[in-house]
């Protein structure tokens, strides 16, 4: 069966993209194995503190509490993105492995397909 | 003071349209005046009546219809902009021999003079694009 | 004073060469992430689009969070408003 | 070799359709299959049968439906991105109580599974991204 | 009579916003004293040479030709942006001014509107 | 190998730490843009894309034109395929 990577680059709440990979993310993780990595604006969506009932719109951030659950794999972001934008990992909502540039190559290889969003 | 306000963001796909309608609300709420809002390029998506979004989600394109009749404000959206994304009127749908139309209430489908006269015309214009 | 809104990051590229001394920046929908960092203008930024991206506590210290009525204001006291997306 | 496309653009607004479209093309021309085709985010207007695009520009979403229906490739619209953007088949319009319904012929609305099994069981997937 | 300022950011046939922008400054010079602005990959709307004809889209550059018919007073661009892409205003298919920052500032105050695409 | 298609600008920030020695890049709509610098990747760009948008004489030296037949062959020649957008 194969093996998908999910690789998130959007920011959220700006447009749906950010969440429309989440659902495909949690559907895909129903049917093979998946893993998911966040790179660029993307890890934006891992921020923890996201509160939406000013905007009105849906607080999908609480869900990546469940991807375990879900049985993704590994959750991983850029180490370079996550540097360039002054964040750590304890500003994050979940437990994230950071990996440099040569760690994500491999974690591209390693799986059968890849979906960006 | 009079305001024209111009949405380029479909609903959903983009917090412009969102955006817009929050300035909108805000501008009548701080006593000034709209004297029309133009919805150009994919801002036109927020006048298909056939819109179903989930539950968990503001329904963003109602909330327009009911800000527009509410207020009486204008909501135009651009015919060329319209017709390459499947917006249509009653008398498009005849014009173009489509099954059907699907121009929400509270939305007038009309041209880009529009957009020039409410620009030329208010005191402000602002844009939400994407 | 002209108020010029920047609704994501990559539009800061488009525009800060026309953002004169005494303009006002208002970031909104993704263009909030540009208030993490200092930026040489007077920058206010959205506090729903903050809020919603759990920015709070990160802006820096110059970034000021508005309201939209607050952001109403800002465009009625300037010549005019210049949109950057 | 068999070949998943997903396509993330609107006709008109942005090009990523009409890539995905002569990428398409291309696929069959080599010799090569392709088990589905999927439309997702704002791809899913490609199936809007209301579009009437100006007579100058490419129309994308019928090239789109000939595609399909001549090759006997299945096109799928996400049934979550069709809703939140008005597109919709008789089934949903009546489930949600709309007017009319707007799916151009060659299109079926389905669900996210979809492009999981799609991704699962061609060789390669390709996306066309906005 | 308002005047108005049209200014364009997005390269063309990627999306259809340099194509839509081109409509409304048309439109707009029909009404009142429009002039129009290029930045960052806006400039690439001008370049000379632009052949549509296997991509199968429409070629809108060819209407820039028009627009001092249409009666657009000034047509400008930015001259750092041109410099960063490594273009010349030779390679435009049109006489475009190219103006620094406090030109474009000093540009943007003398119109009443500005419109952006 | 793995193809990485690219078709915006500011897309390559995205993926430049994730592209290998041995992979290949195809640029597409926006992306033939980044076909006029030189890259440090085996770059490929869409024929019709770069005349769509007059870019044939201005192309940096190492960037090969191609059409969607080479594209769906280096594609079928890759592990697979990874977007970039």
């Amino acid at each position: 069966m194969s093996t998908i990577l999910f690789v998130f680059s959007r920011p959220p709440h700006g447009s749906i993209n950010a969440q429309e990979g989440l659902d495909a993310l949690l559907m895909g993780s129903a049917f093979t194995t998946c893993s998911v990595l966040f790179v660029g604006d993307g890890l934006m969506q891992l921020v923890a503190g996201q509160s939406t009932d000013d905007l009105g719109t849906k607080n999908f951030s609480l869900s990546f509490g469940a991807l375990k659950d879900y049985g993704v794999t590994r959750i991983a972001c850029s180490k370079p993105d996550l540097l360039a934008r002054g964040l750590n990992k304890d500003d994050f909502l979940i437990e994230v492995e950071s990996l440099n540039a040569a760690a994500m190559q491999a974690f591209i290889r390693n799986h059968d397909k890849v979906l960006n969003f | 003071m009079n305001f024209a306000i111009v949405v380029h963001g479909a609903p959903y796909s983009s917090e412009a349209c969102l955006s817009a309608l929050k300035f909108a609300k805000a501008v009548l709420a701080s006593g000034h005046s709209i004297n029309r809002v133009f919805f150009y390029h994919d801002g036109v998506h927020t006048a298909n009546s056939l819109i179903a979004p989930p539950q968990d989600e503001a329904p963003v394109s109602e909330q327009w219809q009911e800000f527009g009749t509410g207020n009486n404000i204008e909501l135009i959206a651009c015919i060329a902009s319209c017709l390459r994304r499947g917006i249509l009127d009653e008398t498009e749908a005849d014009r173009y021999e489509k099954s059907g139309s699907n121009l929400a209430p509270g939305f007038t489908i009309s041209g880009l003079g529009q957009l020039i006269d409410a620009s030329i015309n208010a005191d402000r214009v602002v844009t939400f694009g994407v | 004073m002209i108020v010029h809104t920047i609704n994501k990051v990559s539009a800061l590229g488009l525009c800060n060469n026309l953002i004169a001394e005494d303009d006002k920046v208002v970031l909104l929908e993704d263009g909030v992430y540009l208030g993490l960092q200092p930026l040489p203008f007077l920058v206010f930024a959205i506090r729903f689009d903050v809020d919603a991206r759990g920015l709070g506590g990160l802006l820096a210290a110059h970034t000021e969070s508005i309201d939209y009525s607050d952001f109403v204001r800002l465009c009625a006291e300037a010549d005019k408003v210049c949109s950057w997306f």
